[in-house]
C-alpha cells in the first residue's frame, strides 16, 4: 500500500499508539489502564491494516480487544483491591532512567541495521496463512497449544478452593 | 498456596421502587457474587394500622376495610368477616346468600390466580405476554363484580347476614358465557408455561419447602398445597354450603416454585368447576336477612378462617356488647407465608430470589394492614 | 366439619401432657402458666391424640388491666382446632415466652405483636418493630394509646398533640 | 454471474445502485482534487448503508415493528396513538429522548460514562461496510469480511461493561459483569459455526458467500442446520435479546448496566441494540439464507430489495422469541454455552469438514450432491440436538405438568415413588 493517504494514516496511527502505551503508565484510576491498553491494541491492528495484513489486523482485534482485555478486566474485578490507583512509589526516578537507556538502545539498533525491503506487495492471503499454519510451521503450532492447555489446566489448579482440595484427597 | 478468590458480599436493596416486588416491599438481600447468601424482608410501607380503625367503627362500617387490606381479593375478605361476626351474634344466611357468597368469591379466587400466574411468569422474565393473557381474562371477571357490586377491585358487597343486592338479571349468562370459555384458555395458557423448557428450567427445584418446614412454619394456600398437604378450609371446614359442592384439591410433588405454579393453575379449573355448580342449583328467596345497622353482638369472641386465594384468611373479632368491635386482628396469609422466605432464598442467585418471590404470590395491603 | 375444642377438653389434654400448666379455663379457651408454655405446646404438638402441628393465628390483645396472647393451633390429620391463651398482668413491660421454638411460622405474627402491643417475648430470634419504622414512640394498639384525639400525627417524630391530651371515655372490659 | 435482465449500466437502473454511486464519484474524480474521491466514496457508502436502509429500518422495524408484533402476541395493539397507525411513534420517541435530560450520578466515573455511548455506537456503523446488499453494492468487499464482523461484534460489550462498571451502582455492576460472561462463553460457540460454513465455501468474503449459494442454488441453512441454530442462539446471547437478556434483566437487576443511563444516552443503546440485532440479522441472511440471491429472481427484482425484506423477516425471528420465551439464569446460560453448544458446534465442523473432503476428492464438486450432504446434515441435526440433551440429563416425559389431586382434606400426602427421579 502506497501513496501519500497511507503515510498520513501511519503517523496518526503512530502517535494514537503511542499516546495511548503513555496513558497507561500514567493513568491513575486502573479501568482508565485498561481502557488506554485497548486503544493501543486497536492501533497496533490499525498497523496490521496498513501492512495489507488484512487477517492479521481481524485476528488483533479479536483476540486482544475481544478476549485479552476482558479477562485483564475480569482480573482487576476479582482482586480485592481493583479501585486503587497507581500511587507514586519511590522507584520513580530509577524506572525512567532504566525506560530512557532502553528506549536508546533500541534506537540505536533499529538505526544500525540495513534493513533488506520487500520490493513486491506482499498481500497475505488468510489460506496462505492457513496452509503455512498447518504446513510448514505445524510443529511450533501444537506445541503451543499444548502449551497453552498446561496453562489453562495450571490456573485453574491454583485457584481451586480447599473444599475441592479436600475432594481430591477422597478421591 | 495461594488464597482462593475471595470477594466480600455486599448488600443489594431489592427495594420498594423494583419491578417485581408486586408494591411497596423492600427486601435486603446479602450477595456474595450472584450468590444469595442473607435476606431479609423490610415491610411497612403500605401500613394504616386497620385493626386500630377498626375499633373505632361499627361492625358495618368495618367492611370495607376488608376490601382494602387484600385488594386482589375484595370478595374472600368480606367473606371472612361476615363469617367472624354472623358467627360472634348468631346470624344465619340464606340459602340464596350462601350460594352467591361461594359464587363471588369463587370468581374472586379466578381473578386473583390470574394476577398472581401473570405476574409469577413476568419474575421468570417472560415478556409480559403471559401476565397480559392473564390480565385480558381477569377484566372478564372484573366485568362481572361489576355488574353486581358496582366496583371492580374494592367490590364492597357483603353485608353481615348475607350480601348487599341481589344479582343482576345479565349476571348469570354472562357468568355462563365466561365459564365456557374458561378452561380452553386455562390449558392454553397451561400449555404455554407449563411444557415450556426455559420456565421449567427457572422454576423447577426453586425454593423447596419441605412438607414439614410448610407445617411448622405455619404456612397457607397454595404455599402449603404445593409441599403436598392436602389442606383447603372449603373441604375441612365448609363454610357457606360448600360441602354441597364436588371438587378435587390439587397438590404439589416437592413444594418448589413450579409445584405452586401448576396448583394455582389447577385450582382455577376446580373454582370454575364450582361456580358452574352453584350457578345451577342457585336457590330461590330473599338474599340476605335483616340485621340492625347498630348491630351489638353479645359479649365474647369469634375466629373464622376462609380459603382465600393466598391461604387461610382468618379474622378474630372480640366483642364487648360495644357497637364497635372491642379487638378485630385479620390473620394474613401472605405475611405468614413469608415467614421462609431466608429458607427459600438463601443459596440460590438473585433471580432466583426473585422468582422465590413471585411464587409466594404476595399482596402489600394485606402484608402490612 | 372442623372441631372445636371447648376450654374443658383443651385443659384436660393440657394437664394430662404438663401437669400444672393450666392457668384457668374459660367456656372455648384455655388459660396456660407462662412458665410452662413452650414444654406445654410442644408436647401438644408432638402428641398423636391431640397432633396440634399448624399454629393457624397468634395475636394479642389488650384487656386494661392485663394483656393477652392468642394461640390458635391447629391440627391437619385430626381436622380439629384449639384456641390457647397466654396472659400477662404486667402493665408497662410485658414478657411472655416465645413460641418459636415449637412453630418455626409465629416468629412473624410474634414480631407483629410486639410491635402492635409492646409484648415482649423471650426466646425470640430477633424481636424487631416489622411494621413501623424503629423510631417510632408508642405501642398503637394498645387501648390507652390514642388515634383519633390528641394522637400521634404520622411523620413527626414527637407527640404535638401532648398538650391536648384528655382521658378517653373509659370502657372497662369486665370479664 | 446471471446477467440482469435488460441491464443497462446508466445511471437511472434502480436494480443495482451501484452504476449511481460509480457515475458519482466519476464525475468527482475530474473535477476534485486527488483525496477528495476516497472521502466521498466512504460518504456515500455511509449515506446508503446506514441513513438510507439501517437507520429507517432501526426506527420502523425495530421500534414500531416490534412493539407492534409484541402487542400483536400480548393480544393489544401496539402504538397506534401518534400519526396514522402508530407510524409516527418512533419519531416522537427519538424526540422525547433528545429532550429528555440525561442524568450523572455523582459517583460516576464521568469520562467513562460519556465515552460508553459514543463506544457503542461505533461498530454498529462499521459492521454495515462488509454486508453485500447487491450484485456489486458491497461498500467494502474485503476478502476477510467474516473475520471483520466478529470483531466489529466483540466491541460492543467492552462499551456495555464501560458503561455497567462507571455507574458506581451495584444493579450496573451485575449487568456489567453478566454481560462479559456470556458475551465471552458465546462468541466460541458463534465462531465455530460459521466455521463450518468457511469450510464448505472455502471463502472468508461475504460475496462470495453469496455467489457460492447462487451458483449452487441451495441456501446454507439447509446445508447446516445445526450452524444456523447455534449461530441464532448465540447471535440471541451476543445482543443479550431474550431469552439470555440477562444483562439488562428488568426483573431482577433493574436495567442491569442501563440503570443510570437516562435521556439521549440511554436513547443510543436502546437504537442501537436495535442496530446490532439488524446487523446479526443481515450477517445471518447473508451466511445462511442467500444474501440478496433468490433463485434467479434478482434478475427482474432488485437485489437490495430482496435483501432488505429477508433482513426484515430474520429480524422477525429476534421479534418472536422476545415475546414468548421467558428469561434464563446466567449459570444456566454459562453450562447451556460450554456443555450443550460447544460440543454441537465441534460435531457440526467435524461433519462439515469430513463432507468437504468428501465432496471435493471422491465427487469432484459437482451439483447434486450438495443436495445430498443438506438432507444428510438435517437428520444429522436432529439426531445430534437430541442425542446430546438426553446425554446430559434431559428427560421431558419425566415433569409433571399437572398436580396430584385429592377429594380429602387432610395431612400430608406422600408422593408415590416415580419411576425414577428426573434431572
Amino acid at each position: 500500500m502506497e501513496g501519500v493517504g497511507v503515510t498520513i494514516a501511519f503517523w496518526v496511527l503512530a502517535a494514537l499508539t503511542l499516546i495511548a502505551a503513555g496513558g497507561v503508565m500514567v493513568s491513575r484510576n486502573l479501568l482508565h489502564a485498561v481502557l488506554f491498553l485497548i486503544v493501543t491494541f486497536i492501533g497496533i491492528a490499525g498497523f496490521f491494516v496498513l501492512l495489507s495484513a488484512a487477517f492479521l489486523a481481524m485476528a488483533q482485534i479479536i483476540i486482544y480487544v475481544g478476549a485479552i482485555a476482558v479477562l485483564i478486566l475480569f482480573a482487576i474485578l476479582l482482586t480485592p483491591r481493583a479501585g486503587r490507583g497507581n500511587s507514586e512509589t519511590k522507584f520513580a526516578l530509577p524506572a525512567t532512567l532504566l525506560a530512557i537507556s532502553l528506549a536508546a538502545v533500541f534506537l540505536f539498533v533499529i538505526h544500525d541495521t540495513d534493513w533488506e525491503v520487500v520490493q513486491e506487495d506482499p498481500s497475505l492471503a488468510a489460506n496462505q496463512l492457513g496452509e503455512a499454519l498447518v504446513g510448514t510451521w505445524v510443529v511450533p503450532f501444537e506445541i503451543a497449544s499444548v502449551l497453552l492447555t498446561a496453562a489453562l489446566v495450571g490456573a485453574i489448579m491454583l485457584v481451586r478452593t480447599p473444599e475441592e482440595e479436600a475432594e481430591d484427597a477422597l478421591a | 498456596m495461594t488464597s482462593p478468590i475471595k470477594s466480600e458480599p455486599f448488600v443489594i436493596n431489592i427495594g420498594p421502587q423494583h419491578p417485581s416486588t408486586h408494591g411497596v416491599f423492600r427486601m435486603k438481600v446479602t450477595v456474595d457474587g450472584e450468590q444469595v447468601v442473607d435476606a431479609e424482608m423490610v415491610i411497612g410501607y403500605l401500613h394504616r394500622s386497620m385493626e386500630k380503625l377498626a375499633e373505632e367503627r361499627t361492625y358495618t362500617q368495618n367492611i370495607p376495610f376488608t376490601d382494602r387490606t387484600d385488594y386482589l381479593s375484595s370478595m374472600s375478605n368480606n367473606l371472612g368477616y361476615c363469617l367472624a361476626v354472623e358467627k360472634l351474634a348468631g346470624i344465619d344466611v340464606p340459602e340464596r346468600g350462601q350460594a352467591i357468597r361461594v359464587i363471588m368469591a369463587e370468581l374472586q379466587r379466578i381473578a386473583s390466580h390470574f394476577m398472581a400466574l401473570g405476574a409469577f411468569t413476568n419474575d421468570t422474565g417472560a415478556w409480559q405476554t403471559p401476565v397480559m393473557w392473564c390480565l385480558r381474562e381477569r377484566e372478564k371477571v372484573l366485568d362481572l363484580f361489576e355488574m353486581t357490586s358496582g366496583a371492580r377491585l374494592t367490590c364492597n358487597y357483603m353485608r353481615i347476614g348475607g350480601v348487599a343486592f341481589d344479582i343482576p338479571k345479565d349476571f348469570e349468562p354472562a357468568t355462563r358465557k365466561l365459564i365456557k370459555t374458561l378452561p380452553g384458555f386455562i390449558d392454553e395458557l397451561e400449555g404455554l408455561l407449563s411444557g415450556n423448557e426455559i420456565f421449567l428450567a427457572r422454576t423447577k427445584n426453586v425454593a423447596v419447602i419441605p412438607p414439614d418446614l410448610a407445617v411448622n412454619a405455619s404456612l397457607a394456600g397454595p404455599m402449603l398445597r404445593g409441599s403436598g398437604i392436602a389442606w383447603d378450609l372449603r373441604k375441612a371446614d365448609p363454610y357457606c354450603g360448600y360441602e354441597k359442592y364436588d371438587f378435587a384439591i390439587p397438590i404439589g410433588y416437592q413444594g418448589d416454585s413450579y409445584d405452586r405454579f401448576i396448583v394455582r393453575v389447577e385450582e382455577l379449573r376446580q373454582s370454575v368447576k364450582i361456580i358452574e355448580q352453584a350457578l345451577d342449583g342457585l336457590p330461590g328467596g330473599p338474599h340476605s336477612t335483616q340485621v340492625p345497622l347498630a348491630l351489638r353482638p353479645p359479649k365474647g369472641e369469634a375466629y373464622a378462617r376462609v380459603e382465600g386465594p393466598r391461604g387461610e384468611l382468618g379474622y378474630y373479632v372480640v366483642s364487648d356488647e360495644g357497637p364497635s368491635p372491642y379487638r378485630f386482628h385479620i390473620r394474613p396469609p401472605s405475611l405468614i407465608n413469608l415467614s421462609v422466605l431466608k429458607e427459600m432464598t438463601v443459596g440460590g442467585s438473585v433471580a432466583d430470589a426473585i422468582v422465590a418471590l413471585g411464587s409466594v404470590d404476595i399482596v402489600v395491603g394485606e402484608i402490612d394492614r | 366439619m372442623t372441631r372445636e375444642w371447648s376450654g374443658e377438653e383443651l385443659a384436660a389434654a393440657a394437664e394430662r401432657l404438663v401437669p400444672g400448666s393450666v392457668a384457668r379455663i374459660t367456656s372455648n379457651a384455655c388459660y396456660l402458666k407462662p412458665e410452662t408454655l413452650v414444654q406445654t405446646f410442644t408436647a401438644l404438638r408432638d402428641d398423636a391424640e391431640t397432633d396440634f402441628k399448624y399454629l393457624a393465628n397468634l395475636c394479642g390483645s389488650d384487656y386494661w388491666d392485663r394483656f393477652e396472647v392468642v394461640y390458635h393451633i391447629h391440627s391437619f390429620d385430626k381436622n380439629q382446632i384449639g384456641l390457647f391463651k397466654c396472659e400477662t398482668a404486667e402493665r408497662d413491660e410485658p414478657v411472655l415466652p416465645s413460641v418459636v421454638p415449637v412453630w418455626h411460622g409465629a416468629w412473624i405474627q410474634e414480631n407483629e405483636t410486639y410491635d402492635m402491643f409492646g409484648i415482649r417475648f423471650e426466646g425470640h430470634p430477633n424481636l424487631v418493630r416489622m411494621l413501623l419504622w424503629d423510631g417510632f414512640p408508642g405501642w398503637p394498639l394498645r387501648k390507652d394509646w390514642l388515634s383519633m384525639p390528641g394522637g400521634l400525627q404520622p411523620g413527626l417524630n414527637e407527640f404535638t398533640g401532648v398538650a391536648r391530651r384528655q382521658e378517653p371515655p373509659v370502657r372497662r372490659y369486665e370479664e | 454471474m446471471r446477467v440482469q435482465f435488460l441491464a443497462t449500466d446508466n445511471w437511472y437502473d434502480l436494480r443495482d445502485l451501484s452504476n449511481l454511486s460509480s457515475a458519482i464519484l466519476d464525475g468527482l474524480d475530474k473535477i476534485a482534487p486527488q483525496g477528495v474521491v476516497y472521502v466521498a466514496a466512504a460518504l456515500i457508502g455511509f449515506v446508503a448503508a446506514f441513513l438510507i436502509f439501517v437507520l429507517p429500518s432501526q426506527l420502523f422495524v425495530g421500534v414500531l415493528g416490534e412493539r407492534k408484533l409484541i402487542g400483536r402476541i400480548q393480544s393489544r395493539y401496539g402504538p397506534n396513538r401518534v400519526g396514522p397507525y402508530g407510524v409516527l411513534q418512533p419519531i416522537a420517541d427519538a424526540l422525547k429522548l433528545l429532550t429528555k435530560e440525561s442524568l450523572t450520578p455523582v459517583a460516576a466515573d464521568r469520562l467513562v460514562m460519556y465515552m460508553a455511548p459514543v463506544l457503542f455506537v461505533m461498530p454498529a456503523v462499521l459492521m454495515w461496510a462488509v454486508i453485500p446488499f447487491g450484485p456489486n453494492m458491497i461498500f467494502a468487499d474485503i476478502p476477510v469480511a467474516l473475520v471483520y464482523f466478529l470483531a466489529i461484534s466483540s466491541l460492543p460489550v467492552l462499551a456495555s461493561f464501560m458503561a455497567g462498571w462507571s455507574h458506581n451502582n451495584k444493579y450496573s455492576l451485575f449487568g456489567a459483569m453478566r454481560i462479559v460472561a456470556m458475551a465471552i462463553s458465546y462468541e466460541i460457540p458463534l465462531v465455530l459455526s460459521l466455521l463450518g460454513v468457511v469450510v464448505l465455501t472455502e471463502t472468508l468474503s461475504l460475496q462470495e458467500m453469496v455467489f457460492w449459494q447462487d451458483r449452487f442454488d441451495i441456501w446454507l441453512f439447509a446445508v447446516q442446520p445445526l450452524a444456523m441454530i447455534i449461530y441464532f442462539i448465540a447471535v440471541s446471547a451476543e445482543l443479550n435479546r431474550t431469552p439470555t437478556d440477562i444483562a439488562e434483566a428488568e426483573s431482577e437487576i433493574v436495567a442491569g448496566y442501563l440503570t443510570e443511563y437516562s435521556g439521549m444516552k440511554w436513547g443510543l443503546f436502546y437504537g442501537m441494540d436495535i442496530g446490532y440485532a439488524l446487523g446479526a440479522a443481515a450477517f445471518g441472511v447473508t451466511v445462511f439464507f442467500g444474501g440478496w440471491t433468490l433463485f434467479g429472481l434478482e434478475e427482474w427484482v432488485p437485489a437490495w430489495m430482496i435483501f432488505v425484506v429477508k433482513v426484515w423477516a430474520f429480524y422477525f425471528l429476534f421479534i418472536w422469541t422476545r415475546g414468548t420465551l421467558p428469561r434464563l439464569r446466567i449459570d444456566q446460560l454459562m453450562s447451556f454455552a460450554w456443555k450443550y453448544m460447544l460440543p454441537l458446534a465441534l460435531f457440526n465442523l467435524l461433519i462439515i469438514c469430513t463432507e468437504r473432503i468428501l465432496w471435493t476428492d471422491a465427487f469432484d464438486g459437482d451439483k447434486p450432491f450438495i443436495y445430498l450432504f443438506a438432507i444428510a446434515n438435517i437428520i444429522f441435526a436432529g439426531l445430534l440436538i437430541l442425542g446430546w440433551a438426553r446425554l446430559l440429563g434431559y428427560r421431558p416425559e419425566r415433569t409433571q405438568t399437572r398436580p396430584r389431586m385429592v377429594q380429602e382434606a387432610g395431612g400430608y400426602v406422600p408422593v408415590a415413588p416415580a419411576r425414577g427421579e428426573g434431572r
